[in-house]
């Protein structure tokens, strides 16, 4: 499904962040994308995005190159990119609105009030902010802006889903909440699945292989196959605390 | 009961100043419609605006001066001057040279060197260097400074800021109920001053009958006036003319009957203009006035 | 925001500096506010309400125009780097020139009417909402862009989702400052060709007839007119920005 | 930010235009380009530098004094609410009031030397750039003043390193309306005791010499002159707000 | 040291988030702070900083009423702060730049500024941001722009340091890294240290005593204490997994 050939990136003035950077994603793949802070994990998503453009080489999504975002994007960024003028359910519904104010035009059918607000109500209650809908992000707290964009984001039915630290701000158990209802839609939903995490374990339970940046510039894709990771009870597996140990040993380094 | 000629309309700007009572008593006599005119009062505050409309072709006649006439007409024929508009008398000034309470001048040789406040290039320039010539002033005795809102100009003699300046009626007169003094005024001199009425050349030449029903209008308009001065201070208050503070202490002039600026008065507002450098060519008296249309 | 106790608060200490500099300059050309409240209620039971609405329309009208105008040819500008570049020169070489001077030209097309007036008001006003809401949409936080950017959105729809909500403080902004300009200026605008509006009232009492209490009275309805249209702007920023008061 | 290049396009679209329009037009009150070239350059030769230098001196020291005074006032404000509800019903009712028609007050002070054209200009921009920047200092994020304020910082330390450096944007928005206004308020405020300034050659030109090309000679320095300090302003910003460049 | 008596705190037209709530905490004592999104834990630190006033009850640091922040608190909150126009080294020494604007009044002696030099450069190696020390914030990784916000408290000094998700966007090596940092300033320097964090093992990690809060209203203090925590070896002791368990366990209730 993507594919980037020899891409080189680097912001103005800079050391380049990728550099000859091969790699590719499959229909249907669920990746983890792990590495230490600063090494281009966010600027990776923003090239397959198409909000950053590579210098050089090409990036392509189901055979078309990236120029722009593509609508069937699902992203959530780092810093949540809420709109501070809207409540959480306007912010929760902008796609759609975005989509209702181009109309009709072949890709996007019109989608009625009702419709809307069918879609969005239940992610409001799914992610539990059905309490907060008609706050402005200035009175969220951390964890309910970060929730905020990932119903956003949601609601839009992607087929590959972006994920930048998605669940940095949440509690353990909303966190594995939120895991498990990503998963479930990887499954159901044909979804290709791309997560950026700081926690090997996070890394470990979301992908089915794990791309490991490093220090810039990044010049091979570096990925830890991790085939066990779709069975039942993985969770408790010894094939998932060896995946966390290797991660971990490999971070180290 | 002969049937009425068909009725000419025409746009006539008038600023706030004693000149336009004609027009004003014309109208309200009904002396317009008698000569089947449709005459629409447009008010403008100052001279500038109203040589803006002028030049926009919003108005077809004006009440002007000479120096403006000549100034409008320098490349080509735009206005001509049809009629006088006022004319100062042995005992009626238009213009005066005051001087402020604070400044202590009373006579005319006082001021000398001294800065007097004036519109620039407008017929008070003229005026002032005119007047003081004739009390025998040389270019050097002349001081001028330029302040060419009348308000200012009044604040700027009433304060002291200023020790002299040349004001036209009704406000010398307001100046000197407020202690300024009179040093000279062009009732001394009055050839030298005169406003004008003047309509643009284009209408003058598509509508001609127009031109001498309104002179013929004003001329009834000025009878009137002549013959009962204090009936019409009624109307110049009604007009915003007349500040409230000089009724009943405001004399109704005399205006002057049908007649235009001489040559010899054109020439010398002329002259004066070469003199400043306003004007490098000569413009001739016959493109500025006309005195056909007088009845 | 402002309350009935701090407008009070703040007439009276205007009216006792009023008074102050009043006594201390002593002279007809600045009389104190005890004359003038004389004048303005005088003139309240004659022609000074007429000359009221005369203005309050013209200002209406022009600002309306001029926001309506300005701010979306502003935020395109604030959008498109490249129209920007471009327009930039022609509205920094245009701004400086004073309106009144081109009156003239103004009343060959619009003739000597309440239009001209109007678009007088107006065009003065235009590159200062344009100036502002340009520079506020320049200055949008990237992230927001291209969060909203990667939810599928356009150039236009980003203008309606982004750029036009993010702007209506600025928008706000704008209207404050073209209210007071545009009351202002009315004292250019109404010099000619009228007998209706403040600012021919202003300048009759004051150049005419010299009676400056009255003058003062038509400052005073002056000063009303564009405190009452901002409370107007005060109250749109309530309904229109609410997230800004939530803290 | 402006380019030569874009810097030509934009002239020669104005030229152009000013070309059709005056053909259209075809009156002299309303010259064509190449006429005002002529006498721009007679002018050059002559008073016109002389009249450039005036009122350049005139703009920046009033645009300087307003930007000095008015901003801190702004940002104070803007960071106090009680401050400011009791000090915005003062500035709204003094805002709209024209300035010009208190000019014989200001005679009264300030004589009628350069001081009381300075003094008209910089209250015209006064008002203006305090409304801008209150208004951008009040709608400042609030989590940055919170997180500044856990460091230690009390009023004054918030005021030095979170508001003034917040409002630098907003300041030179002031700025670039600013220099527009006050070039452009030039045409009142150079009307009085003097014989040297744009505002005065226009005035001189149009209103009683009745020389159209010349009166648009001034005007044309004038746009010259906001259009220098444009780009004074854009170079400042790339100074003073760095930041704003970068994404 | 800090004493919080029956306080009362509620957002505008919201429930209140704490209601009669007490808490102390003892000078040197390290404390986690742990519960669901949304239940109070950035508010309360927030009360405690000054930042926020409760409707009632009293909060009280070394006996002195809180009214406004106290300078020698250090409080990194949820979402930096970090001033968008000033680079990292700016921003780093905000701090000490605002006490040598105050100048010599008394508490804080004028800093030159190669004492300031001296101090902060350190913190930027220390914290891996030498590189980016004249970038600004808009041009960091998320975990830069966290990292930045430490060290900008850091460097001063703090006897409170108040630290909301300090960590969050970090990857494992630097996270163990700055825990380990935080640890030895909390025992060389007899610092008071309050976590706030969403991950069970950095609570466990961090906190003799952890703090549980809930969804509001907040009434009663749960407190769990985790005295092995200063042990040498912990992290890898049973007594470690039993707190997470623990823990885990309570907040799943
Ligand atoms: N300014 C505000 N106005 C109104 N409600 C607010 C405001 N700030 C926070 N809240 C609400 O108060 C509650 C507590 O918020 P707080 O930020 O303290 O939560 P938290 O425990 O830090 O959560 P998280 O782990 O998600 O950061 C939340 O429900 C939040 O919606
Ligand atoms: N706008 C920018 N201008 C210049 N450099 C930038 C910009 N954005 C990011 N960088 C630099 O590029 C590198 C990669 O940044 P990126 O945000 O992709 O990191 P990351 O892997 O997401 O890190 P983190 O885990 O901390 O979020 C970093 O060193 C960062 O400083
Ligand atoms: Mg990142
Ligand atoms: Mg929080």
């Amino acid at each position: 499904m993507i594919e980037v050939q020899n891409i080189k990136f680097e912001y103005p003035n800079m050391p380049p962040v990728f550099d000859q950077f091969n790699w590719s994603v499959d229909r249907g793949d669920a990746w983890s994308i792990i590495g230490p802070s600063g090494c281009g994990k966010s600027t990776l998503l923003y090239l397959l995005s198409g909000l950053r453009l590579p210098s050089s080489g090409r990036i392509a999504i189901d055979g078309i190159q990236v120029t722009h975002p593509r609508p069937q994007n699902g992203l959530i960024i780092q810093d949540y990119g809420l709109l501070p003028w809207a409540t959480v359910r306007k912010n929760v519904s902008l796609g759609l609105d975005i989509r209702q104010f181009y109309g009709p035009d072949g890709i996007h059918a019109p989608i009625e009030n009702d419709q809307k607000k069918m879609s969005i109500d239940p992610w409001l209650d799914r992610l539990g902010l059905a309490d907060q809908a008609n706050k402005f992000p200035s009175q969220l707290s951390g964890g309910q802006r970060q929730r905020t964009a990932i119903a956003r984001t949601l609601v839009l039915n992607p087929d590959l889903l972006m994920m930048d630290e998605p669940f940095s701000s949440l509690d353990a158990p909303t966190r594995e909440g939120l895991q498990q209802l990503v998963l479930e839609l990887w499954r159901e939903q044909n979804l290709t699945l791309l997560t950026v995490t700081h926690s090997i374990e996070e890394a470990a339970i979301l992908g089915e292989r794990i791309l490991l940046l490093e220090v810039p510039p990044n010049r091979d894709a570096q990925v830890i196959e991790n085939p066990d990771m779709s069975r039942p009870g993985y969770r408790q597996s010894d094939a998932y605390l060896q995946i966390c140990q290797q991660l971990r040993e490999r971070m180290s380094q | 009961n002969p049937k009425p000629k068909e009725t000419a309309a025409l746009k006539f700007a008038v600023l706030p100043v004693l000149d336009s009572l004609p027009i004003y008593v014309a109208e309200q006599e009904g002396y317009f419609k008698k000569h089947n005119l449709d005459v629409e009062i447009i008010p403008v505050g100052s001279g500038p605006e109203r040589d803006q409309l002028l030049a926009a072709d919003q108005v077809d006649g004006v009440i002007n001066e000479v120096l403006t006439t000549i100034m409008n007409n320098r490349d080509t024929e735009k206005i001509q001057i049809v009629r006088f508009a006022r004319a100062a008398t042995k005992d009626h000034a238009l213009f005066s040279i005051l001087a402020s309470q604070k400044s202590g001048i009373t006579t005319v040789d006082q001021l000398k060197g001294v800065e007097i406040g004036i519109s620039e290039g407008t017929v008070i320039a003229y005026l002032t260097d005119r007047l003081l010539q004739k009390e025998g002033f040389l270019p050097e005795d002349i001081v001028t400074v330029a302040v060419p809102k009348i308000p200012d100009r009044l604040a700027l003699i009433s304060n002291g800021e200023l020790s002299a300046g040349t004001m036209p009626e009704p406000v010398s007169s307001l100046l000197v109920l407020q202690g300024a003094t009179v040093v000279l005024a062009d009732s001394k001199y009055p050839e030298l001053s005169h406003s004008a009425i003047s309509f643009r050349s284009k209408f003058i030449s598509s509508n001609p009958d127009a031109v001498r029903n309104f002179l013929a209008a004003i001329e009834e308009a000025v009878t009137a006036i002549n013959s009962n001065p204090s009936k019409y201070e009624r109307t110049l208050l009604d007009s915003n003319i007349l500040p409230a503070v000089l009724q009943g202490k405001f004399e109704v002039p005399p205006f002057v009957t049908a007649s235009v600026p001489s040559e010899a008065q054109f020439q010398d507002v002329l002259l004066w203009a070469q003199e400043k450098g306003m004007l490098t060519t000569d413009v001739a008296y016959d493109r500025c006035v006309n005195a056909s249309f007088l009845p | 925001m402002t309350k009935p106790r701090q407008v009070l608060a703040a007439l009276v200490m205007l009216l006792v500096i009023w008074q102050l500099l009043s006594m201390l300059v002593n002279r007809d050309i600045f009389p104190t506010p005890l004359v003038v409240s004389a004048a303005f209620v005088r003139g309240l039971g004659r022609d000074l309400p007429m000359h009221f609405m005369a203005s309050f329309w013209r200002v209406l009208v022009s600002t309306l125009l001029a926001i309506v105008i300005a701010s979306p040819i502003g935020l395109f500008l604030g959008q498109s780097k490249t129209l920007n570049q471009f327009l930039a020169p022609v509205i920094y070489l245009l701004y400086p020139i004073p309106k009144v001077v081109l009156l003239p030209v103004v009343l060959l097309f619009l003739g000597i009417g309440d239009s001209s007036k109007i678009f007088i008001i107006f065009i003065i006003l235009f590159f200062q909402i344009l100036v502002l809401v340009r520079d506020q949409a320049t200055s949008l936080r990237p992230e927001l862009i291209q969060s909203v950017r990667s939810l599928g959105a356009g150039r236009r729809a980003l203008f309606r989702f982004v750029y036009l909500p993010a702007s209506i403080p600025a928008i706000l902004t704008a209207l404050r400052q073209s209210v007071g300009t545009a009351v202002a200026v009315l004292y250019v605008a109404e010099l000619f060709a009228t007998q209706k509006g403040l600012g021919y009232y202003i300048y009759l009492n004051g150049s005419t007839l010299f009676d400056y209490p009255t003058m003062y009275a038509g400052i005073v309805a002056m000063s009303i007119l564009g405190f009452g249209l901002y409370f107007v702007v005060d109250w749109l920023e309530k309904k229109l920005s609410p997230w800004q008061f939530v803290h």
